[in-house]
């Protein structure tokens, strides 16, 4: 039984497992890149160790020195987090023959789903059905997926077969794009995941991206704990996330659960893992893949359903049974996720990197904040934009909704732009309040632009805050003029003139 | 208070002096087409086409966030200097401001529209990342909205584009080039 | 029904308050002194008014100017927290007969309970035990208590008739000390609410404070949500809560309960309240007193019950029935509330005064942070020195405590000394990890200092990091001298030297 | 690093110069009577009574916050400059800790123990306040732990006791009165 976890990841997924760890009377090590001396793991851990520089793939993705830490500071358990080494088989593999318990799944299971067209092919012969594309031919050249395209029809998908969180999707409407999309999303799953392998798959309109979370021991005990709603996305980057999801009833939750499981069985899997769905208007389902691994979004069910689940896959690792049936999972009122990204809403999401001077917190009742980051911490561009994460639960929907309201209303992060807006946009709409929306919602049918009654109410206050700085701003200015004509033969007003420019 | 009297005030050697330039204190403030005439009263007063209205206005956890209190209505806002405005972010929605102060703006419209920008755009990095590629050429028309670089930053591409139409005058970064945050990339003209 | 409310309180539970407002789609309205016009309070409410100066009486006590405020902003509702004007018979009925719905119960039942020997003849009369003491004698003199001391024996407390949060009171060991303890009590009732009437009550050793909940609606339905586990007091000070007890059992717990809501009826309770009890190592329980309002330690009971307690004040204080029956309240867990108070623990419990100037707040699964305070917020010597409850949920008592160390780990809070390190030793502490403790704890068997163990093993670190900021300070001041013998004549240096030293 | 060549560094304009002076190297630190002979050998590395370790200190979320990793470990304490000694709050702790640079210690202990202060203790305000009574008067003998004032702050009435015996040489304010933090309050002799 392992004393000591490794965590093998950064920002806030990091902070989120060493809780986990602390609370259970772990020891904990962290690991860090040179741009990460200042993070919230290093100071969180009992041990931290340098990796390397700051680029990925010079520290957080060099498995070979993590297990060289690993074995020299004693630590006998790995928790890889999600993205970086968290589906790679091979490091899987390497933690196992040093004997380090990897908190995940088996290797080979990594490998099976980590493989999205193997992963189509088992849960096809498992009776389940997926979303039509290229099966069952591996490394496809350009040409050949160009073949393939018109077989399926468009509009399709190019997704990266070692794909996972959006990365290396491309979106086709035509054939005539399908080259330079073919090169950039090649290019772009070839940085992600040092794999450029594609594939193709049928865009099915108006559909929701249902997840199902499912956890799994050593013992051959298999339970899921209800279904995650992941419809709102932008570029297939997830944005917000709900648990339970309004589309869906008890009827089908217990299918797509007991789906869920039997695909989880058919590969022998061990540790949390999520089964992702694309459910049509119909509310037909098809398996698009499983992530193999932790989810971003884990926060939703915990809760709705009072289950840890990082503290559950500690205890699987450690080799104990789960300590819930079926029957103890219920789901109890609604919780919703808003991801905050360094992004700038207003100026088409574009990353935005800075110092952050301050920030200020929702807290109080039903809310749980996630974050990497605090006061002081540069956001560099060498890392995912995801800074932090509100998760705001209530009895209903609806109470989660205005709880989450008034927690991004109070949330301030000074020093870089946020996406903040965005979700208070969407929290305002109509259509998300209804519950009525696609995975094609936010890119098609949603705008960051304000309504007319919101224009006249607020206009005049945003036109006095800025007359006012305005003011206050050519204020100082003259101050500073006046006293330098005045004063230009005393040093000690040239210092300070010179402070101010610097 | 006259301006010879704030001055006064401000002659003690490292204390600050409040002045309040006349001049200053009329201001036009443009909200997507809509236009206020703000007119600074006192310390606490302002009026705003005519109406007069008490001001509570304080910067809290340090600039750029400022709490305002009007006839007891508290509001709290970003206030970010942009370009040639204002950004203000407000309860969820941005709002551009453009303030002038009158004088200037009497000035500018006696000089009618003779003032026009030399129509050269300038395609900054909004960020430091990796230039991955330029699907534009030197010389090149182009249109609004146009795709002019990829820039890979956090772990995503994004693609800049064009503002508006013109030609491309000049590229002064290549694929696989790093940069900086507001470096210049390309020219429109 | 009202749609705005005035909030007629400061701090973390004003800021809790307009929460729960702002979750119903209630408008808000925040009143200031002039020491808080930063203040979280001012910022998340809707509307602000200046009540007046920084002291109490001269602001947050000045109920006139608060009815005039809301009647001139519309505010058809006040809600007032817990202290100043939140136990005033005269406020409430001043709010009545202005047509403002006073957030609370009727004003005869604050009149009847906020007089603490009228409600322990009422109580003796329902037939519930209450702790021996001076019974119906109005208005004592110094020469009535010393008589009454005398029957009643030593050691024993003096109480102010009007009492609350442990202001006034003070505890006696033999007949010599009363006469200077009497003076001190009484300056400190008036002090506190303005009526320095006091009685007297035996002391009973080795017991703990329990209290329990309840929730009173306008159509004759009272519940109780449980007991809340006091004991944790240092001068009659509470410092930590806990729900549930783990002291009461299932049983007691019902019987405790039952006599809670009998004592709530027959005062014709109304809104939220709670039933003070003393019980004694025999389990034999004394009603000790009501508090007719919110309680600091409010959150423990929500944590494990789920039921939102402000929430559920607005609803019955807008005449709709309570949300749940008896048979749905259900304890699921265990959660624990820090009180972090601007103290130093190392100096005698002192208050600490001063800005503020970063605070990292912890946060993640099953925690909660109730704070009024930000980075740049000055800690005045004006009010209460709680700055922030801390809250923590776990399956069980056990994994409550360990989360609550984490959050206390974690918490950072630079500009003015706290007491969580109090808290942590008292984590650190066997007897409270087993439960056992009483109301004398703090006082007579726990210490700050460290053990044996920890001086060896953190000394060292302790060492070495004093002795790098000295040498870091040292370096500095170092450069500073040798620049300045270096470049005294290059106004660039001098300008910067000067910088320095400001 | 010579201290010449680290002056050399610094020469340039506006940049930080590292200073490293040898005499200030050595370090003696004591903790409730255990004492640490500690060397700093560079940015990297101390030596604590000749052990060698590898450390690195950073400040975080400004002073007096730090974070240190010795060997890997990471640790994170608060460090108060007081009156004689550094106090460092650290894992819920607080450590008195006296740093003496050996030099300056072997020279005070060479001058043997002929250095005394001169027996004077003033109480000073911990808070600003006001005072309430004053239950000791000038010239009284006093014992250790005995209060000698009380103070009013945040609705609390404060007790402020004497850490030591001895006479009360001078009071200097009077109940009702508003004290200042840090003010001196009473004098001990």
């Amino acid at each position: 039984m392992f004393k000591k976890v490794l965590v093998a990841n950064r920002g806030e997924v990091a902070v989120r497992i060493l809780r986990a760890c602390r609370e259970r009377g772990l020891e904990t090590v962290a690991v860090f890149s040179e741009a990460d001396r200042q993070a919230l793991h290093v100071r969180y851990a009992d041990e931290a160790y340098l990796l390397g520089p700051a680029p990925s793939r010079e520290s957080y993705l060099r498995g070979d020195k993590i297990i060289k830490i690993a074995k020299e500071c004693g630590a006998n358990a790995i928790h890889p987090g999600y993205g970086f080494l968290a589906e790679r088989e091979d490091f899987a593999r390497d933690c196992e023959s040093e004997g380090i318990t990897f908190i995940g799944p088996k290797p080979a299971t990594i490998a099976t789903m980590g493989d999205k067209r193997i992963a189509r092919s088992i849960v096809i012969k498992a009776g389940v059905p997926v979303v039509p594309g290229t099966e069952n031919i591996e490394s496809l050249t350009d040409e050949q997926l160009l073949e393939q395209s018109k077989i399926i029809g468009f509009p399709l998908l190019i997704k990266a077969t070692a794909g996972g969180g959006g990365k290396g999707i491309r979106e086709v409407q035509n054939i005539k794009e399908m080259p330079s999309l073919l090169k950039s999303a090649r290019g772009e799953a070839e940085a992600s995941f040092g794999n450029g392998e594609l594939y193709l798959e049928k865009l099915v309109k108006g559909a929701r991206h249902i997840e199902i979370q499912v956890l799994a021991d050593t013992h051959g005990n298999v339970i899921h704990l209800g279904e995650r709603e992941c419809s709102l996305q932008r570029r297939h980057q997830k944005l917000l996330e709900e648990a339970p999801s309004s589309f869906i009833d008890a009827e089908l939750r217990a299918k797509m659960g007991e789906v869920a499981i039997k695909i989880s069985k058919a590969v022998d899997y061990i540790n949390a893992g999520t089964i992702e769905f694309l459910v049509d208007k119909e509310k037909n389902f098809y398996f698009l893949e499983m992530n193999t691994r932790l989810q971003v979004e884990h926060p939703v069910t915990e809760m709705v359903t009072g289950v840890d689940i990082v503290a559950e896959q500690i205890r699987i690792a450690r080799g104990r049974r789960l300590k819930y049936t079926q029957a103890d999972i219920r789901i109890k009122g609604h919780a919703i996720e808003c991801r905050i990204n360094a992004e700038d809403p207003y100026n088409d999401f574009l990353p935005s990197t800075g110092r952050i001077t301050h920030s200020l917190l929702p807290t109080g009742p039903g809310l749980r904040v996630d974050t990497g980051v605090y006061p002081g911490i540069e956001i560099t561009p060498y890392y995912d934009s995801m800074i932090a994460k509100v998760i705001a639960w209530g009895e209903t929907r609806g109470q989660a909704i205005l709880r989450m309201r008034r927690a991004l209303e109070e949330y301030r992060i000074v020093g870089v732009r946020t996406n903040i807006p965005f979700h208070q946009t969407l929290m305002d709409s109509h259509r998300f309040m209804g519950g009525q929306y696609d995975t094609r919602f936010i890119e098609e049918r949603f705008s960051m632009k304000e309504t007319e009654d919101d224009k006249k109410s607020n206009g005049e206050i945003a036109a006095i805050l800025a007359t006012l700085v305005a003011h206050s701003e050519a204020q100082k200015a003259a101050q500073i003029v006046r006293r330098n004509e005045r004063d230009t033969s005393n040093w000690k007003w040239v210092g300070r003139w010179e402070r101010m420019h610097r | 208070m006259s301006e010879t009297q704030a001055i006064g005030n401000g002659s003690a050697v490292g204390n600050e002096c409040t002045v309040n330039l006349d001049f200053f204190m009329k201001y036009i403030s443009t909200v997507n087409d809509t236009e206020y005439l703000i007119e600074i009263i006192d310390d606490s007063h302002i009026s705003i086409n005519g109406r007069v209205l008490s001001v509570d206005f304080k910067p809290v956890i340090g600039q750029p966030v400022f709490s305002l209190l009007v006839d007891g209505k508290s509001y709290e806002g970003f206030v970010y200097p942009g370009e040639e405005e204002w950004e203000v972010l407000l309860m969820g929605r941005q709002y551009p401001v453009i303030v002038e102060d009158e004088r200037e703006k009497r000035l500018k419209a006696a000089a009618g529209s003779s003032i026009h920008d030399n129509g050269e755009y300038f395609l900054k990095s909004p960020m430091p990342g990796m230039v991955i590629t330029v699907p534009v050429e030197e010389g090149q028309q182009i249109e609004s909205g146009q795709v002019l670089l990829i820039l890979e930053s956090m772990k995503m591409q994004n693609e800049l584009k064009s503002p508006r139409e013109g030609i491309i005058s000049r590229i002064r970064v290549a694929p696989g080039e790093t940069v900086e945050q507001r470096q210049i990339l390309l020219c429109i003209k």
